[in-house]
């Protein structure tokens, strides 16, 4: 019964104790080795499974994978190096049908002389893509942008592209490093302009087409101003409708004239040339290229407080999500014809793209709402409050902030339409995955390959796919951290 | 001006665009009726009443090549749903055990898993398929391995099994109190056994649950729960078991005779194959979701509930996964609706869903591609809008209640 | 640091007993190779009412929640209420359901209503009837001043409103010792104020309570004996007012110097 | 109007198989060769003046009627049987028949099979989309036997499952039967069945309704078939322009009477034809002929003085 | 409350115009059913520095948030700057920039620098040639004494920076009128003052204010009104000293010890 009582017994340390090392058990390989795989019966019993597994797998494959023949000029060729080498019944991996068939699995049927084309264009990509996905470090950056540099150029010398061609890409991927180091943003032109370039390298022709379509919006821009004074609406108006009469009426004389007057062409390559992983990459980036704008107008209606605009915009998400990609493909390259007017026809891999667009806008509008969602509504009170109106308000405040949030789901939606794009194979196109192996299994020599074309084509769509999820979930941190 | 007031203007903005939307509609129908005029064709749907003339080999109900388009297009829409929802419970499976194996703190079984979950989700899913396919066709030994006095193969879990480059012959069920069958026309026929079983297990469901109610009851009023697990597990099998022993219920197991196993039911590689590089695919989706919703239930939860003297299971149960659940629940259903759309990959391998049927082989004989396709894409938007209904009302109502 | 004029307690009506609720002697504990906790020597008997202070890193957390094993020691004796813990689950269990704790960001069940929080673990654990479980979790709510809350979801309380439910949520299960982690520091400044009361009037009761708190207002009140750490070491203890007033060792001159320098 | 379409274009859509050794098959640089391109390289030939002016466009099972009757290809050259209600009901036109085939199947010998009737419970491979999915139906039926369709996408999955002995047997049209057998590592342990279980008259499809268009494949068809018959090849067309006094032969090559302008070409169109890639019996010998891999006799397709049923109506 | 001591004004130096910067008259407004604003008459002239105190949800943020229609009202009239606001859209565009805001949470735009949030809406609203603009915002910064971080972003900025930023960002539209919602409420105690100190310079140049703020020392010091609400009702309203030293109304008395109290 004390209130100042004895238990309380002052106390002071004078002499601090130095840390010390933990038990033996406690530390090193040991402590390791039971806390992580023999914690208890349990794990010892889940780690002695997981071995086993890792044996079967290995001891399975391992004779094959190490009797790989890279050398060979068919199946027959190969079996019979197997078997001169590790004698008789020995199975052995067949991989020179990737040597041999290298070019067509990456390139498709693009004319070989070209084949600098869609390497340029490829390199480029990252030069637009800098501005966007690699704007987080600077670091980062210096380092994509001079190994797509070193290797572009390089590939692009080996595959004989023309001098003038060279420096032109020299030109432009340096010109994007020194740029890049100061200002960024101002990279965003190139990657604005990249779609219609990308176009013209793949497709070549007239480059006077991509320059027309592009004529579009600058017109519409100019009405836009002109009119600005007059009254608003008209103006907006007036920028919607100039740029489609421009591309319906006047884009395609405007394009023969120029043409004729100044010729502006490369060697014009077709559709059905494209095979293989370009196909893919074609596809997928111009798939995505086109779905960010229309998913963004999707995910903006989708949250508009307009009734009718929310309901339509639903409809169109939920009927896209709601049917399987293959449907659309086929809807493709089947009905789209029905639904133009009679006698359009037009490529089948530029309707595939519409309609891989339409799929990935859909997918994308949900990721962007998720992003829009994040964003504290005092932010669009401050604009609001600035005098802002709501597109000014959306395009300065809301967008940039919201986009960024989405980065990573953007990747992860661009992944699985990557994934996706075998499915073109279903519609005649020479995708890398099963057109193309079985184009290859159709020819004499490499009748009955079946594993290797698989397993080579899976480990590059694993080294694209994994990069970028890794890559955005580096990002995803990164934001989470500096998430301001 | 209208377009000056915030009331009017929102109105004439929607105006505006539902005239560009109807514009747009009209557009693409006048477009269709133009185009089946100059190609002289029409939109009618009764092709779906004429003979089929194919055969399907994979049939849950009795279907000849006799039979019309529209019951092989039904036949093709119960096996996508058989694919689908066995794909959906083994994914579920798959997915748990591999997401909560990657939390796990063993080393090993944590990395094996992260490379089974990386490994199916970067690459496409055609390509599982055709894999899965392949390593049947070409690993499995052919029907007539298995003949012979020293077979070259030879059928597994004691001769009832056969994994065969075709199919996995399995045994069927038969009995000798055959009780008849429940005729629903149409040739579709449910056997009285298979309902009998199904109340059984339904009510023995029902039985469980009010064990259940008065256990907690019983825990309400005393404080102490009866141990009921006997109880539950006996009215859910003993029912069975009894029914078994009435109907003789027995398993006649597969025979080679001919070129093939007959006698016991032949499931179609392309269904094994399909229905496991579904599994293995989504499986490696649904462990990511199942991880991300356990780690969602932060720490601290778990440590309340230990320092309040909850047990770790009981923990799990009543604090965990009650909270993850809501987390995992609506992505899990989204994975769900990927996988009954990707089972439209069946085409890969040759098995006859609904895109096999309806938008393959009828497509093609018939030359109705406008009618089929629009058909299937009205069933598969079906399926997902009753998917998606079910996972906006279980939403609703685990919503978490905020201020 | 809010300065909430906290009631003044009445130390008269406390009365600490000789029989020893805590007992840790020579504790060690390491996070992998890191020292947190160094040779610890405590001794808490029934009725005292501890404030631990010190700079953040410092172990305080650790040391509590070695206490009721939440986190485990590796070497020395740490003996709750006679009962060594141990590697032995039933030992686990005896002190944990002994031992009550409220965590710095409460911690409630957000899927389970307050009373629903409250009665959990005395049904599952205590093997209580629902009945009488909600009768003494609703003593306990309105002994934190919220009865009327009962039937709302933590979602929809304040801050201060849920650490007063997490408070009640460890008394429904009657324990002898409560111990505290910063149960103010998450929370508003108005909101501080009414958690503190709550737990004065614990005090006054006269539970045995560790309590980690910056509060030094509450420590001058409540508090028979402060101890401070730093390193992994108990620097210095004593009561409360010698330990504010006339602080022995530097470093704690330093850090009074320093959370009440302003 | 497809003619002027095809002008102004400056390029025929052809459409082709995805890959069909011996009638349609891109090599690894993407160039097109086969039985049906050459007809493809013919009509180009005979309408633009140039071989080369193909757009092929690989169609599958599923996709090729579409892909005629939406306008995408000119001209479907893709082994499609020539049926009743795809003539009709389909909307298409069939201008004749460049090769007669039937269904027939192959097994492998091991099976100890000889014929047709003894693959009662047979699995049987067929591709999906074509008229052999029903012919095989009504076979077995017709001659109450059961079997196992397994169905496949392509041609080469097809040879893969049964080389890998997923199905006993393997069915489609003979020539293809005959094609796939020949690039077997081992053909004489694979037999060809002696049924022929169907009628499949192989011809280029164009859609219903422009004659005109019709009537130029057709004729540039017939104009193959009847170089053939009267023994112009690419080899002597040049020559036989001079020198031929045989005035069918002239009134072929434009030399006397001009056709083409009937059918709104010049008086040439015959001639570039056949220079394209040589007669009938030339496309056919060097692409799925004896000599060749596939290695495919003439059989129905000889012409009728030798016995066949090739038979190009008179020009005149 | 912080209890920081604010610098005396000057009063005889700021001059209140009878011009009518703000006419409320009559105005209502509902939530759904919920009827928070009631009768709400107020004008308010040029020049004048008004403090609006009262109870958490009594409608003050509404209030203010009405002026600059960031929320519609129902009924009455609210005419500011000669200007009625309706529905019709220009009418709103013209008194938002005439009225700048400041919240309680900053909302600065996180993802462009001090500068570029000072510039946007002088840009893109009032046209202002870039060089122009950042020249003005300079001015801006330099008067709330953080012109060296124009080019930081928010996130690198203390609270109190942050909230000086958002100042200088309304004042750059050069408004005649600035409302604030609280604006020192989200700020540790020691970053109070150097917003306070802010707002007072901008009262002491004749600013028209409106302003949310519990901060009583600053509303004795700068306000010339001070409107006191209480359940969507203006209960009461005085000149400073008279307010705080003399309330009429009971619930002023009530709710000023509350405030007052500790
Ligand atoms: N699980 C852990 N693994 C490794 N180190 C840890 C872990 N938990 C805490 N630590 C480290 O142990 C030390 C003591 O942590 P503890 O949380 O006990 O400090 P504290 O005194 O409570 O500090 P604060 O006032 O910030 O809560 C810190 O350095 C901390 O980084
Ligand atoms: N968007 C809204 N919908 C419905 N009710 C609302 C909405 N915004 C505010 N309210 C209610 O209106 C009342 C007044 O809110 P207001 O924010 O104006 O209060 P306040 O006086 O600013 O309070 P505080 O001091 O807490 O900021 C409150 O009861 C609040 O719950
Ligand atoms: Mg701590
Ligand atoms: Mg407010």
């Amino acid at each position: 019964m004390s209130e100042t009582h004895a238990q309380t017994v002052p106390f002071v340390r004078d002499t601090m104790l130095p840390p010390a090392d933990p038990p033996i058990k406690e530390a090193g390989a040991v402590r390791w080795l039971r806390q992580n795989l023999f914690s208890g019966p349990l794990n010892t019993i889940l780690t002695i499974l997981g071995v086993l597994i890792v044996w079967f797998v290995a001891s399975h494959f391992w004779d094959w994978f190490s009797h790989s023949v890279w050398n060979a000029d068919s199946l027959a060729d190969c079996r019979r190096i197997i078997a001169e080498t590790w004698g008789e019944g020995a199975r052995g991996a067949c991989w020179a049908v990737i040597r041999e068939r290298w070019n067509q699995y990456v390139f498709g049927f693009y004319p070989v002389e070209l084949y600098w084309r869609p390497t340029m264009t490829f390199g480029l990509l990252f030069v637009a893509l800098a501005p966007v996905l690699f704007s987080e470090s600077a670091g980062i950056r210096r380092i994509v942008l001079v190994l797509t540099t070193v290797l572009t150029l390089w590939l692009m010398a080996t595959l004989g592209a023309p001098a003038a061609w060279l420096v032109f890409a020299a030109v432009v991927l340096v010109g994007a490093i020194l740029i890049s180091e100061r200002h960024v943003a101002w990279l965003l032109v190139f990657s604005v302009l990249y779609p219609l370039m990308g176009v013209w390298f793949l497709w070549g022709g007239s480059a006077w087409g991509p320059i027309m379509v592009l004529a579009g919006p600058v017109l519409g821009w100019i009405a836009w101003r002109l009119l600005g004074r007059v009254s608003a609406l008209v103006a907006t108006v007036a920028a919607l409708v100039v740029p489609l009469v421009w591309w319906i009426v006047f884009a395609g004389d405007a394009s023969r004239d120029a043409q004729g007057i100044v010729s502006l062409a490369i060697p014009a390559v077709d559709s059905d040339r494209f095979g293989g992983f370009l196909l893919s990459i074609t596809i997928g980036v111009a798939g995505i290229v086109m779905s960010l704008p229309l998913g963004i107008v999707l995910a903006l209606a989708r949250r508009s407080d307009m009734f009718l605009v929310k309901t339509l915009a639903v409809i169109f998400i939920e009927f896209i999500r709601g049917v399987p990609l293959i449907a659309l493909l086929f809807v493709a390259s089947l009905l789209l014809n029905y639904f133009l007017p009679p006698g359009t026809t037009f490529d089948i891999i530029l309707r595939v793209i519409i309609m891989v667009t339409l799929f990935s806008a859909a997918y994308m509008a949900e990721v962007i709402r998720g992003g829009l969602a994040a964003l504290p509504k005092g932010q669009y009170e401050a604009a609001d409050a600035l005098g802002l109106d709501y597109w000014k308000a959306q395009r300065l405040i809301v967008l940039p902030q919201a986009l960024k949030i989405s980065i990573p789901g953007i990747v992860s939606t661009f992944i699985g339409m990557f994934k996706d794009t075998t499915l073109v194979t279903f519609v005649g196109l020479y995708d890398p995955l099963k057109s193309m192996s079985d184009a290859v299994r159709a020819s004499t020599s490499w009748k009955g390959i079946y594993w290797e074309p698989y397993i080579f084509v899976g480990f590059i769509f694993f080294l694209i796919c994994f990069g970028m999820s890794r890559y955005s979930m580096y990002l995803e941190r990164r934001l989470a951290r500096d998430h301001r | 001006m209208l377009i000056h007031d915030r009331r009017y203007r929102s109105m004439t903005f929607q105006v505006i665009v539902f005239i560009l939307v109807m514009a747009l509609a009209w557009w693409l129908v006048n477009n269709t009726v133009r185009n089946l005029a100059a190609m002289g064709k029409d939109f009618d749907f009764g092709f779906l009443w004429q003979r089929a003339g194919y055969d399907i080999p994979q049939t849950p109900i009795p279907y000849t090549s006799d039979d019309t388009h529209l019951r092989a297009a039904f036949v093709g829409l119960l096996n996508t749903l058989i694919v689908s929802i066995l794909g959906c419970i083994a994914a579920t499976v798959v997915g748990i055990i591999a997401g909560v194996a990657r939390l796990s703190n063993n080393w090993l079984i944590a990395r094996l898993m992260t490379v089974y979950v990386e490994a199916f989700r970067n690459v496409p899913l055609l390509l599982w398929i055709l894999i899965v396919f392949a390593i049947f066709t070409e690993v499995m030994p052919p029907p007539n391995a298995f003949r012979g006095d020293d077979p070259a193969a030879s059928m597994i879990l004691f001769d009832h099994v056969a994994l065969t480059n075709r199919y996995t012959a399995i045994p069927t069920l038969a009995m000798t109190n055959d009780p008849g069958s429940l005729d629903l026309g149409a040739r579709i026929t449910f056997n009285w056994a298979t309902i009998a079983f199904v109340v059984v297990l339904v009510a023995g469901w029902i039985v469980r649950r009010m064990i259940a109610a008065w256990a907690q009851r019983v825990q309400d009023r005393t404080g102490v729960r009866p141990t009921t697990w006997w109880m539950s597990l006996g009215v859910m099998t003993v029912p069975s078991l009894l029914l078994i022993w009435y109907f003789g219920l027995h398993m006649i197991p597969p025979q080679l005779r001919g070129f093939n196993f007959t006698g016991g039911l032949n499931v179609q590689n392309g269904l094994v194959a399909l229905w496991l590089a579904l599994t293995l695919y989504t499986g490696a989706f649904i462990a990511e979701i199942v991880r991300a919703g356990i780690l969602a239930v932060s720490r601290g939860q778990s440590e309340a509930a230990f320092a309040l003297g909850l047990r770790p299971g009981r923990t799990m149960n009543l604090v965990i996964l009650p909270q993850a659940l809501r987390v995992i629940i609506p992505p899990l259903i989204s994975q769900y609706l990927n996988l009954t759309k990707n089972s439209s990959l069946a085409i890969a391998v040759g098995y006859m869903d609904i895109k096999g049927t309806l938008g393959g082989t009828t497509l093609n004989q018939t030359g109705r591609e406008l009618e089929s396709i629009l058909l299937m894409m009205g069933v598969y938007l079906v399926l997902s809008l009753i998917i998606s209904t079910g996972m906006n009302i279980f939403n609703a109502s685990v919503k978490l209640k905020e201020r | 640091m809010s300065d909430n004029s906290t009631r003044p307690i009445d130390r008269s009506q406390m009365r600490v007993s000789d029989e020893i609720a805590i007992d840790i002697r020579n504790m060690n504990k390491w996070y992998g190779n890191f020292h947190v906790l160094r040779d610890i020597d405590l001794t808490v008997h029934r009725g005292e009412r501890i404030v631990i202070a010190g700079p953040s890193g410092s172990g305080k957390s650790t040391l509590i929640r070695c206490i009721n094993r939440l986190e485990e020691h590796q070497s020395g004796h740490i003996v709750v209420d006679g009962i060594e813990l141990t590697n032995d689950i039933k030992n686990i269990d005896k002190v944990r359901s002994e031992v009550g704790m409220v965590f710095q960001h409460f911690n409630l069940f957000p899927h389970l209503t307050v009373l629903e929080n409250c009665t959990l673990a005395p049904i599952w654990v205590r093997k209580v009837p629902r009945r009488q479980a909600e009768e003494t979790a609703m003593r306990f709510l309105e002994k934190v001043k919220i009865p009327e809350q009962a039937g709302k979801y933590p979602g929809q309380l304040s801050g201060g409103q849920q650490q007063r439910v997490a408070i009640a949520r460890s008394l429904c299960m009657q324990p002898r010792i409560m111990l505290f982690d910063e149960p103010t520091s998450a929370l508003d400044p108005e909101m501080i104020k009414e958690v503190l009361d709550t737990m004065i009037e614990l005090a006054e009761e006269g539970m045995t309570m560790l309590c980690v708190t910056h509060e030094m207002g509450f420590a001058q009140a409540v508090a028979n004996r402060v101890i401070f750490m730093d390193q992994g070491q108990i620097v210095e203890q004593n009561e409360p007012y010698e330990f504010f007033n006339n602080p022995k060792s530097e470093r704690t001159k330093l850090f009074l110097s320093q959370i009440l320098g302003h | 109007d497809t003619l002027a379409d095809v002008k102004a274009r400056g390029e025929l859509n052809c459409g082709v198989n995805t890959g069909l050794v011996g009638f349609a098959a891109p090599d690894a640089n993407g160039n097109w060769t086969g039985f049906d391109v050459d007809i493809c390289k013919a009509v180009a030939a005979a309408v633009l003046g140039d071989a080369t002016k193909v757009k092929y466009v690989p169609t599958t099972g599923q996709t090729r009627f579409t892909a005629l009757s939406s306008g995408e290809v000119d001209v479907l050259a893709r082994n499609s049987t020539w049926t009743f209600s795809r003539d009709t009901d389909l909307k298409l036109d069939f201008i004749g028949v460049n090769y007669y085939d039937g269904q027939g199947f192959m097994v492998n010998k091991d099976l100890g099979v000889t014929s047709a009737k003894e693959l009662d419970g047979a699995t049987v491979c067929i591709q999906t989309g074509t008229t052999t999915e029903l012919n095989l139906a009504d076979y077995f039926k017709a001659n109450n036997m059961t079997y196992t369709p397994v169905n496949i996408d392509s041609n080469a999955e097809g040879e893969q499952q049964y080389m890998a002995g997923a199905c006993d047997a393997y069915t489609t049209d003979a020539s293809g039967l005959a094609a796939t057998r020949a690039a077997f590592a081992d053909p004489e342990n694979h037999i060809i069945l002696p049924e022929i279980i169907s009628k499949e008259p192989l011809g280029p499809a164009v859609r219903h309704g422009d004659s005109n268009w019709g009537d130029i494949v057709r004729w540039t068809l017939y104009a193959l078939i009847a170089a053939e018959e009267y023994g112009v090849t690419s080899a002597n067309v040049e020559e036989l322009t001079t020198s031929s006094q045989n005035p069918e032969v002239q009134r072929l090559l434009g030399v006397t009477d001009d056709l083409g302008a009937m059918i709104g070409l010049d008086k040439e169109w015959a001639k570039r034809a056949i220079m394209a890639s040589g007669n009938y019996g030339e496309i056919f010998a060097a692409n799925i002929g004896e000599q060749t891999p596939i290695g495919l006799a003439r059989g129905l397709n000889a012409q009728w003085t030798q016995g066949g049923l090739m038979y190009a109506m008179p020009f005149r």
